[in-house]
């Protein structure tokens, strides 16, 4: 096995230096009964693996070669050639979590910087080394926000946030007793402030409001923050298209305590919608009850500036049951791409793919609602994505489309069956004028 | 006088080595008017249509920066870590295998890198195949019948895993209260029962390292809904009173859950389904060889007996008879979501590929880590102390006992190793081993090297005999020497800031 | 005493850093029965229908060995090199600029990598369209009509170009005899002209380190094929006098030939085209970036005046009326082929790319190479010795006259210069110079970069006053210490060799 | 512009510290009237070069989405995932020619590896850091000879030897006052022997045959070099597909000086034809005149092993005109490539590719030979690669067999008119059985 790099006779001495006189002595405790060798097809090499994966891979449509306008959570952003290829360097792809700085602070520099792109774009003071993806970082938020705020068991959460990290905190919270509170939208598309209001009570531990919001409307953060801190609860801004930051407002302007949601854009491929990127951002005087790894500054034995992991008491691994979350393994190779790419677009970088995301965006959204038999469904300002409705059922309207080659949209029937006539259009600087004139010609074609 | 020596010479190397051995942060590389990419240029009107009011000026301190510098600051920064590809990185539960790089390849081809989950169905057959071959095949190993691959990382699986067993129990009408762990499990293990809203009750070990049937026995109750246990334990040691255990925890209407991060311990060789496990987390990126990446990512599917199919989260991935497939979201009984989408897909694209390399002789894996692990035993017995006697499979975990007498740790030894070109083990973990070195150098480890670590083993507790302090001060040849880790949490120095905003 | 400290670290440093630093040859990592490969089982029947005589046995001594051996060692070995992505890497003439990563990424999509040049021109399209507008880009670039992208490097193209003069002479009747090479030119072109069948004649530079007008003049004769001028020259200095050269090179019927290798010093901002220039090659590899790959491959493309596009290799790419490209074989005064195939295609591709990234902005690179070797020449003058003070384009050529009065050379400089992370200029090259540093920074490097390397050089000079030893001892902290060359050239060993078969 | 450090006013601060006032006060020397700026189009970014280049890409028919028999001295091998990937490594990719062992020790090491396995497939004991490509090192191969049997000015070359490689040779040496004589071949496609015999006199340096042959006919190396001893000249043997050399007996089992050629199946792409990897390897008494560079072995101060380029004096940066050629920048990164891949197939693993190709291409002959109207056109032994003569012009066929999908072989009439219904069809260890029979029903169906 080319994998292995032991021979035989090395195997028939290393046995010999054990004191045994075959491998299967060494797993005598493994029970007879348990023992069986599975079903599998032969070993393949590797021309056969690309034949059989890459005939995979072929029967899935890519954003390469199609016209791509999806999102919900999940972007066709820009990502440099250098922060692919620099992945694929042992030191970074096959080294494990750093818990020997010594040997290690190639890994411990890069979160830190990671850290601190994160802080510049949230405006918050503090940032983790990265979560599984956008849900599971809304979870973690939230949790975070009831230990702060002791003894309180309900979150108010707006309609606006993606439906799936919703359903994902639903999934966390029914075990351990807390409440979610779902606040609607109002008909220009963002959270409705007066319900906000309403749904807030001393016993709310937090107010999670998402912008852009699943429907890409921009909301205002300081709505629910206002509302979150007229209770004493805490203020969470979700975000999950990390690029809206470089242009809109960021959340510690708007009063969050803590912000959080998914950073894909900022570096990382679409992956089949994984490995993504969790990002966590709060307050300083929080910084005690972040979930997840933090990188510190420090000084080795000589005085040079070093970094290593901190505050770890917080953690699993010490802490057990009374850790600040479970996590352990994160997404760090994909915090590294995303440090790279951030590093590399820089101030002026991030910005312009957030402007042209938007002009881009703005060009389909005015087109859209002029094909006849088509509106925007929000009247609410938008980023880079907005609810389409058709004169028909998106869903069918949309895998028309795929035969042209034209990925359109997400159908909002995939999330509440009441949505069936709405689509989600999602636009980026990978887009040009003339896909989307084939979008919206396409478009208008199905409704003739 | 060896600390004598090490400071002259680390002084008289600073002298021979002018170079700066430290790379400023990649904002003190940052120039006003500098410049890294570079964009289309707008083919649409330049508009924005966002109130001013919901707008922000600029990303202050954010960087200026050439692409050039990136290069060489990525790659810089990347050659001060020690990795799989340099060495033998025996981390003890962490299951540090050669990565292949054809993995890798098969990942990054645009229809799995640039495909979204939210495509409709037909022109996402290939991913959806994918996963579905992948459960398949993990439901092979494990003998257990159906798998979700939506788990992030081991952790979240355990979650999963817990909170399928709550549903179940609450089916029944009383979820129960508490989860019982050994004493030896990973801490993710009671962290994970307890946001699954359990109580976590320890189980201690016995003197060979594994369950005291008689304590297990009179903790398992009525209100126990799961044993978590570890196979093989963190020991390496693996639970030969399996079956009684299964028993017992069954008797009393509890679940029996396997923590599977070392599951390369046994991959091929037998199945937990066989053993009486009822749900089990697998770690893709232990035994199934996606790249650990400096953190992650991970992914953690989560194999199941038939009682807890109708519970697994939502969606599943399914086969029609037609032979094309699909997402089944028409689940009720689902725990429901762990996160978005359907897990970390790129590391299922690994692990099947993987996986595929081996085809049916995956057995050779588990045959060759516990070799390997045995000959390290044999090799450093005697030279270090073995709290547990009883007979490892694919990791041994000795302490410091001996050394400790002539003041030397775990971790001084730990760092001694890193001037022998070797990665430390695992230390201060498992818990119950006090002063812990634990090593688990997998199957990929050939004889040679691993006759370099042992005998590298061997001379540190010569020198931990004959100069301790040349083993205390270490690492003397790393690209920064002890780091000082309790100076970083009484300092907190958790980012750069621009300059004026003060540190 | 100095040497003393070094030595002692040495020894101090093997005692502290105790890892080899030398990794075993490939071969001594073989194993017998070890397996690094699999291959899909043979689907047609496995026939050896070749006589026996015709067959060997076996490939005695070829490795045995597993991928991961492979990955470590070649991941290994790559570690003990030093390139341009971890620093200033300013060898004069070599131009080692940033190699953007996203050449790489076009020059390994499918449709350049796995392509064929003999498949049917229909499906060749995109690559013959390819050839022909990077040659129109360096057409245009160059000021001259056509170009042959066909030799493999800049050597071979400096041969097709004399090839060309030589035919355009033979059609007049007389091939003539010698080719005019001034004294500071590379080896490549003597040994180029030797190879076109010429014979060679030195022209002595003048004191400002230039073509000297009266020794041309008076050297220039009906015999004289073409002068070899390198543009800038290996000075770093322009030839101002350049259009009185080309009229007294074209007034005696013969071709003024530009050694382009240094075009990044003016790339984008004059044409050698107007100067007077009738055929000049130029390295892919230098001023466009594809990268140097610790050797090659290269790419010498040539760009000839009117008068020699009959004589261009075969074949050359053409485009029809109706938009379509073909190959063009039917080159009666051809001077034939250099090589198979069309040349390092992949190179072209890089290099497209890379111009692509700059277009009508190229001429930044020449200005910002020029000011950097300007500013590397105004920190360094009157620390090092400055043979010729004629103003520099893209480099500047020092020697180590100062330092030679202390015993150090510039060999030694250069060494020492590893010590400070940077790699060394070029050494004894050109050979007008003695003891020479020459140094190209090329235009990819910063200033913080440049005061870097200026410090270093500084304080290197300062060395050589105070402490020689150090200078002369080293480096001191490379993976290995100095090398013995001539022992390298008095014992030859050129190769491993199995066990048995002898040294 | 992203590549380009420097900013503004760091600029400025250059200058002044140089004492100029612009920058192009330092273009001074450069006249006016040669200064022009290039009419280019505007830069462009990555997202557009991507657009760019890849638009051209998919305008080529690439090996790996086609049923693929080209071969014709550059072949499509198997090159495995570790061979391609750590190319990309900067410490390979971006360092340049080993001039200081110090710092090149991994590149030094590389290439001695390199030269050791070169040696170990061609039976001989020297070889160089490689030279550009097939073609060219037949040149190299050939004026070493001339250099090393003084004074005669003949080189016999056998007409199967790849006629680029002929074309080459004579592009060299019609200015060097040397001479080509052509030895054509027998019926069976070898070389004629009596006429080799007959061609061979006192005034040759060289023989020089190509096996397997430009035909694909398996030759043996025998009878080059009994003739080109028997006058006192030295035998050349060329190899153009060098994974033959795993199952055929080696030029230095039969008798041969010099061996040379094209190792580009070894582990390196197609690349449209470049960059590939020339090799060069001869006997040790030869080897002060062999052309390109040496990698030798040696100690460092400390008495470590260490490498480094030696033989130096024969080269051009010191022997300029005397030097064994004008060769400087070579193919290094190709012989890296090369010698991953030769050392992870190893002694095994050539073995096994070279048989697979042969068994493949054995099957596609006897089908071809069995379809009606068509013949293979030499009866000699071949390794993996004939030629076929259809009924018709092979390249019309092979052109409408495109359209199938299949680039089914090299059409003869591209290097002789006389040869147009004969095409070369090569085989490999990437062709299944399946294309193969595809290749055969489609030629099957082009008779009918
Ligand atoms: C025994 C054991 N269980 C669980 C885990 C947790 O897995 P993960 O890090 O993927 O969350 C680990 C790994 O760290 C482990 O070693
Ligand atoms: C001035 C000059 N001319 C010619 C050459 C030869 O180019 P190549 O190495 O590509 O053959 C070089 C590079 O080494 C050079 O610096």
């Amino acid at each position: 096995m080319k994998f292995l790099p032991t021979s035989e006779g090395e195997r028939e001495a290393m046995l010999a230096a054990i004191g045994v006189s075959s491998v299967e002595d060494l797993f005598a405790a493994v029970p007879e009964a348990v023992r069986r060798g599975p079903a599998l097809p032969a070993p393949l090499s590797e021309i056969e693996i690309r034949r059989y994966l890459g005939g995979l891979a072929s029967r899935n449509a890519n954003a390469r070669d199609t016209a791509f306008f999806l999102g919900g959570g999940l972007y066709h952003h820009y990502v440099s050639a250098i922060a692919d290829q620099m992945l694929y360097r042992s030191e970074w792809l096959t080294a494990y979590t750093p818990y020997q700085p010594e040997v290690s602070q190639g890994t411990l520099q890069s979160i830190f910087e990671f850290q601190s792109h994160i802080c510049l774009l949230t405006g918050l003071e503090v940032a983790n080394a990265s979560l599984y993806e956008g849900a599971s970082a809304l979870v973690e938020a939230l949790l975070m926000a009831e230990r702060l705020v002791k003894g309180r068991r309900r979150a108010v959460l707006s309609a606006g946030i993606h439906p799936e990290y919703r359903e994902t905190v639903r999934t966390y919270f029914t075990n351990l007793g807390l409440e979610v509170v779902e606040v609607p939208l109002s008909s220009d598309g963002a959270t409705d402030a007066r319900a906000l209001e309403a749904a807030v009570d001393s016993t709310t531990f937090a107010v999670a409001v998402q912008s852009p919001n699943f429907y890409g409307v921009v909301e205002d953060w300081n709505a629910g923050s206002s509302a979150a801190h007229a209770h004493g609860a805490l203020s969470i801004s979700v975000v999950a298209e990390a690029i809206s930051m470089a242009l809109l407002s960021p959340p510690g302007a708007g009063g969050a305590d803590i912000a959080c949601g998914e950073a894909q854009s900022l570096g990382v491929p679409m992956h089949n919608g994984g490995p993504l990127l969790g990002f966590l951002s709060c307050r300083s005087d929080h910084q005690r009850q972040i979930p997840g790894r933090l990188v510190g500054q420090t000084r080795d034995a000589e005085g040079r500036r070093a970094f290593c992991l901190t505050l770890s008491t917080r953690e699993q691994h010490i802490r057990r049951e009374k850790a600040t979350s479970n996590i352990c393994t994160n997404q760090g190779l994909m915090a590294l791409a995303s440090n790279i790419h951030m590093s590399l677009l820089g101030k002026h970088g991030m910005r312009e793919v957030a402007l042209q995301s938007h002009a881009k965006a703005e060009y389909l959204k005015g087109a859209v609602a002029a094909i006849p038999g088509y509106r925007v469904a929000y009247g609410g300002p938008t980023f880079n994505e907005f609810t389409a409705e058709a004169p028909g059922d998106a869903a069918a309207l949309l895998s028309r489309l795929v035969r042209k080659g034209i990925l359109g949209g997400i159908p909002l029937s995939r999330y509440d069956a009441r949505d069936a006539r709405r689509f989600l259009v999602a636009a980026t600087e990978m887009n040009t004028r003339a896909e989307m004139d084939r979008l919206i010609a396409a478009l208008a074609s199905e409704s003739a | 006088m060896s600390t004598e020596i090490a400071e002259r010479s680390a002084r008289g190397s600073d002298r021979l080595h002018p170079e700066p051995r430290v790379e400023p942060l990649v904002f003190e590389r940052s120039g006003q008017g500098k410049i890294g990419y570079s964009l289309p240029p707008l083919d649409v009107p330049a508009l924005v249509a966002i109130p001013e009011a919901l707008l922000r000026k600029e990303i202050a301190g954010e960087t200026e920066i050439s692409e050039v510098e990136v290069a060489r600051h990525f790659t810089r920064l990347s050659r001060l870590n020690f990795s799989i590809d340099q060495g033998l990185y025996p981390l003890g539960s962490c299951t540090m295998k050669h990565n292949p790089r054809i993995n890798e390849e098969m990942a990054r081809l645009p229809g799995f890198a640039a495909v979204h989950p939210l495509a409709p169905e037909e022109v996402s057959q290939g991913s959806l195949e994918l996963a579905w071959q992948l459960e398949r095949i993990l439901a092979e190993l494990t003998g257990l019948p159906r798998v979700t691959l939506q788990p992030s990382a081991g952790a979240q699986g355990e979650l999963a895993g817990i909170l399928m067993v709550r549903k179940a129990l609450e089916k029944t009408g009383r979820p129960r209260t508490t989860v019982l762990i050994p004493d030896s499990a990973h801490g993710t293990n009671p962290a994970s029962a307890h946001f699954a809203g359990y109580k976590v009750r320890e189980l201690k070990s016995n003197a060979r390292g594994t369950i005291d049937l008689s304590a297990l026995d009179s903790a398992m109750s009525e209100d126990v809904a799961a044993l978590m246990l570890t196979v093989p334990n963190t020991l390496g040691v693996f639970e030969d009173q399996i079956l009684e255990i299964a028993r017992i925890v069954h008797a009393k209407g509890g679940y029996l859950y396997c923590d599977g991060a070392n599951f390369n311990a046994f991959v091929g060789i037998a199945k937990p389904g066989l053993m009486g496990v009822d749900v089990m987390h697998m770690n893709l990126h232990k035994t199934f060889s996606t790249p650990h990446g400096g953190g992650g990512p991970g992914s953690g599917p989560v194999a199941v007996c038939e009682a807890l199919t109708p519970h697994l989260p939502r969606p599943t991935v399914e086969r029609r008879p037609d032979g094309t497939f699909f997402l089944d979201f028409d689940r009720p009984d689902s725990i429901g979501r762990l996160r978005t989408f359907l897990g970390n897909f790129g590391m299922f694209v690994r692990a099947l590929s993987y996986i595929a390399a081996y085809g049916n002789r995956i057995g050779e894996v588990a045959r060759n880590a516990v070799v390997n692990a045995n000959y390290i035993r044999a090799g450093l017995s005697g030279v270090y102390h073995l709290k547990y006697e009883t007979p490892s499979l694919h990791e041994v975990v000795f302490s410091d006992k001996a050394q400790a007498e002539r003041g030397v740790s775990n971790m001084d030894i730990a760092k001694r190793l890193m001037d022998y070109g070797f990665h430390p083990p695992t230390v201060s973990f498992p818990l119950i081993v006090h002063g812990a070195l634990m090593i688990e150098p997998t199957e990929t480890e050939g004889k040679p090297g691993l006759d370099a670590f042992i005998s590298a083993m061997r001379e540190i507790a010569r020198e931990c005999e004959e100069d301790p302090d040349i083993v205390r001060n270490a690492p003397h040849t790393t690209p920064v020497r002890r780091v000082d880790e309790v100076g970083a949490a009484r300092n907190l120095v958790l980012r750069w800031r621009p300059a004026g905003e003060g540190a």
